[in-house]
């Protein structure tokens, strides 16, 4: 059963210098509240895990917290580069960052092994590509009924997999809904997981066959209004793009990136009163 | 009654135009998505959008800056898991067309948008595959769409991300694709099409007032010319009276501020 | 796109000798209106696919119209015995039935790659049991990641897979709900399919995510009240559990089998305007 | 006070017994469904009841006759396909008990629902495996519930649909089996458990006013007792009196017509 925790306990307790987190969320519901947490409680050596990176990964990734990246495509969507990232993996600035790379029907198939409880994905996919060359982790296998050769990933299990969605019950069963991307996988697929949410409710009044992740694979929920913000929470708040569009300025020059994120991240401690969407151009 | 119209607008409206009403579309994010939408607001009110993130048969009334966007899921049919999409839809053979971006392009239409520069120790980060690479693989066929200079349609890729047509000819069927693969490369200066046998990109038609001369010194390859070049039809009115107002309507909701953010406006400035 | 059309009409087009037909429906929706018009077109030489046979195959089967029976649990749920089904089995009555047999995890990975276009699919399973002598489809794969050893089965792609929904809306857009089983799974590994559905709508109004099946991988959507019963259709009627064990004393003769049949589904056929819940015991 | 019972209730009782509170539980119909949903009536009331046909936290008022009974799903928390059923939850490693009924069992647990006779030629084919193999493998523990005769508990099984303990020992263990396997057998008679060594069935329990010998002549094997053989503690007037009402409103359920067929009685009356 899952723990209704404020962020800061759930960090603390459930997230370990050097583990491998997954913070997912399709554009969708991104765990930005709990992305900064992690920022603030000054984790270390972390393997980040994401199809998509976006803004949450580039801050951390600026903020020198993270050893390795496994993504599948590391720009600011529909704006361009995330310049975090890409100071990190030209200038090895503030750290050098590994990093494995694949895409993402590779990363949903080896979500899904690692849900599963397989040691690998199957797909059709990466023929031709130099993929497999920059990354060993591709293989294939070859079909025992007709011979084919297909590609292989090797399954995704996380330490800790943290995700944002809409809402809650008061025993820590979760409703997500609209965009939901590989929020149940990435969670299914964790040793450990956390999972944010807009509120808490007595009853979930989720739709049959609804995307719900039952309490008892949770470790912990936590209640953070806002806390997708700058990303969005359907049926709650929109996109912010034009943050979106603000960070390609901001994150441009390793001065202002600092400067933001301490006025926005380190001196703003989330609090499960206050909707976390305050992020300052 | 002549329209003035921009390299960009003819670009879009000739993309748009290849795709056929009621067939399904996996769209790639910006050049692509705006196209494709043009064409479901104009000749094909029928076309099936499928977006990566998840939505099925998305009728956007803006265009959306993410992938991801809210209206993707809210106007579509359904919306599954990105992990159905990639799985049941693409994989399984359910997609039409697909339709993607580029950053650079080589003579057979193979697709590079992972580094320039070498892998470990690159000039130019780019972002990396996305889902190109399987649309790319498994699509029924792919349209690619992308402004043509000097630094996009180069000589040879630093990285193929996405496979076009390898190394020409039967290549695609050799390593078992099952897609046809690229049927045509749209630009801001004319329409390529990969040459019937050899699969080389051949420009088959010329935008309006865009020279040859032009067209080869944006090329890094020596530009193989179809002999039966046209000139490509220029936008229409009407395609164009769409075109703007979706753009215009997208920098209007593109330049409001999240909805949670003006009401916090107050409380949160700390400056 | 799915063409509206009668039930005759599209079993007369879409389902010839000889097909894999897979008539799918997890205890739920189960396609007895169609099943009942294949009966009454008297196709030939079926090789007929489906988790649970039910007593919709037990009636096929026992009516002769099928070759071969992929499956993986072949009883009258909660009642005992497919009399029909064994009496093929047993004394080849009324012609021999090559069987194949599965598990329902087997049979699932083997639907799930016949929509994903796979030639096959990976699981754990069989380890220990006899299944794979009874059955050489299933074979094995080794993990090219940690050398372990799985099992695979071969893709399941049928010529028909036909199922039954609550409702379709005007273009053949289908929403399924309740228990899903393998509806979608089954129509999107099948080169054609048959939905009939309770009721067509002018809006489907699905919730976000609800299993619907577009239109346009739908052959024929065919309108079809009370075309899962005696199962039953989640939101307009329940399970017959009482049919379902007289099933039990009308199947145990050939002769009374074959009266049963004879008035209750071959001199009647399906109409569009009246339910399909008239079944005499 | 002595509260009289039949050797099913008992059967029955001893089985919820063994599911604590909070666990989840992947329900075989029949029997351990009873079993199962009266320990969620009585003493584990948060008890996690999936059902192989897509329902997660399952909360039936009446037991369904089929797998896939409507109030499975009407009650649940949330109703998964039975692909997700299978792929996520069970082989995913989400289930703590996998409780299985049986046509015959073996010494070592291993269990036949597929044929008497030869598997070619069978003398009586039975509903074979659905889901009971993998639930057998992979679950974190299985429990086992049948009636115990000679026909039932027989020396050599004709067919192994679904692994107990193999040929005991740490045979599960050599072939990879990610679960520990049955934990208890429960019959009419009384409740067997692996020896920890061997993972012989040994009997640790007895029904009360059940014989040793009567055990013995129901079981084709030479079967183990355990030196500290204990009576079973008899149903509780609390677990008896839930146990009837369940059945009781179960048999009132089944024995209604379907929805649709009263209304239709005249209309279809065509003998």
């Amino acid at each position: 059963m899952a723990k209704i925790v404020s962020i800061s306990d759930a960090v603390a307790e459930l997230i370990h210098d050097g583990d491998q987190i997954a913070c997912e969320g399709f554009t969708h519901l991104i765990p930005f509240a709990a992305g900064h947490e992690i920022i603030r409680q000054g984790r270390r050596n972390l393997t980040l895990i994401r199809m998509t990176p976006d803004l949450i990964y580039d801050q951390m990734i600026g903020m020198g917290l993270a050893a390795k990246l496994v993504f599948s495509w590391g720009g600011n969507p529909g704006v361009g580069s995330l310049h975090r990232l890409r100071d990190a993996i030209e200038n090895r600035w503030p750290s050098p960052l590994a990093i494995e790379e694949l895409t993402h029907a590779g990363m949903v198939q080896a979500y899904n092994a690692g849900a599963a409880g397989l040691p690998f994905g199957v797909l059709r996919g990466f023929a031709g590509t130099d993929l497999p060359k920059a990354n060993p982790s591709i293989r294939s296998v070859t079909c025992p009924f007709t011979g084919e050769s297909l590609a292989a990933v090797p399954a995704i299990r996380p330490d800790v997999s943290i995700v944002h969605a809409q809402r809650a019950d008061r025993r820590g069963n979760v409703l997500v809904w609209g965009i939901i991307g590989v929020q149940k996988e990435a969670v299914l697929a964790a040793k450990r997981s956390i999972v944010t949410v807009e509120e808490i409710v007595d009853d979930l009044n989720a739709p049959p066959n609804a995307c719900v992740l039952p309490s008892w694979i949770i470790s912990a929920v936590c209640l953070a209004p806002g806390g997708a913000y700058p990303s969005y929470a359907q049926g709650y708040y929109d996109r912010d793009n034009r943050f979106y569009q603000s960070w390609d300025k901001i994150s441009r020059s390793r001065d202002d990136f600092l400067s933001w994120m301490e006025l926005n991240v380190m001196n703003r401690p989330h609090s499960d009163q206050e909707p976390a969407g305050k992020l300052r151009i | 009654m002549k329209q003035a119209y921009s390299a960009d607008e003819i670009m879009t409206v000739s993309a748009a135009r290849l795709l056929q009403n009621g067939i399904v579309c996996f769209v790639g994010i910006g050049l692509p998505s705006k196209a494709a939408n043009l064409a479901r607001l104009t000749h094909a009110p029928d076309l099936v959008l499928i977006y990566e993130s998840g939505p099925i048969g998305a009728k956007p009334s803006v265009l959306p800056l993410s992938i991801g966007d809210g209206e993707l899921s809210t106007s579509a049919d359904t919306t599954v898991s990105t992990s159905e999409i990639f799985t049941f839809w693409l994989q399984g053979g359910r997609i039409d067309v697909g339709f993607l971006g580029a950053a650079q392009v080589d003579r057979f239409a193979n697709i590079n948008t992972t580094v320039i520069g070498p892998y470990e120790n690159p000039t130019v980060r780019l972002p990396g595959a996305g889902g190109a690479p399987e649309i790319a693989g498994s699509a029924g066929q792919v349209l690619v769409i992308l402004r043509q200079n000097p630094k996009s349609f180069v000589e040879r890729l630093d990285f193929v991300t996405s496979i076009g047509h390898g190394t020409g000819y039967d290549y695609r069927k050799t390593i078992g694709l099952p897609g046809r693969g690229p049927v045509a490369v749209i630009t801001d200066l004319g329409v390529l099409q990969p040459d019937q046998h050899s699969k080389e990109l051949t420009l088959i038609s010329i935008h309006p007032g865009v020279s040859l001369d032009e067209v080869r010194a944006n090329t890094r390859w020596e530009l193989k010319i179809s002999p039966s070049l046209e000139t490509s039809q220029p936008p229409t009115a009407d395609e164009l009276s769409v075109l703007r107002e979706l753009e215009q309507q997208t920098a209007l909701a593109h330049a409001r501020l999240g909805s949670l953010a003006p009401t916090l406006t107050a409380k949160v400035d700390r400056r």
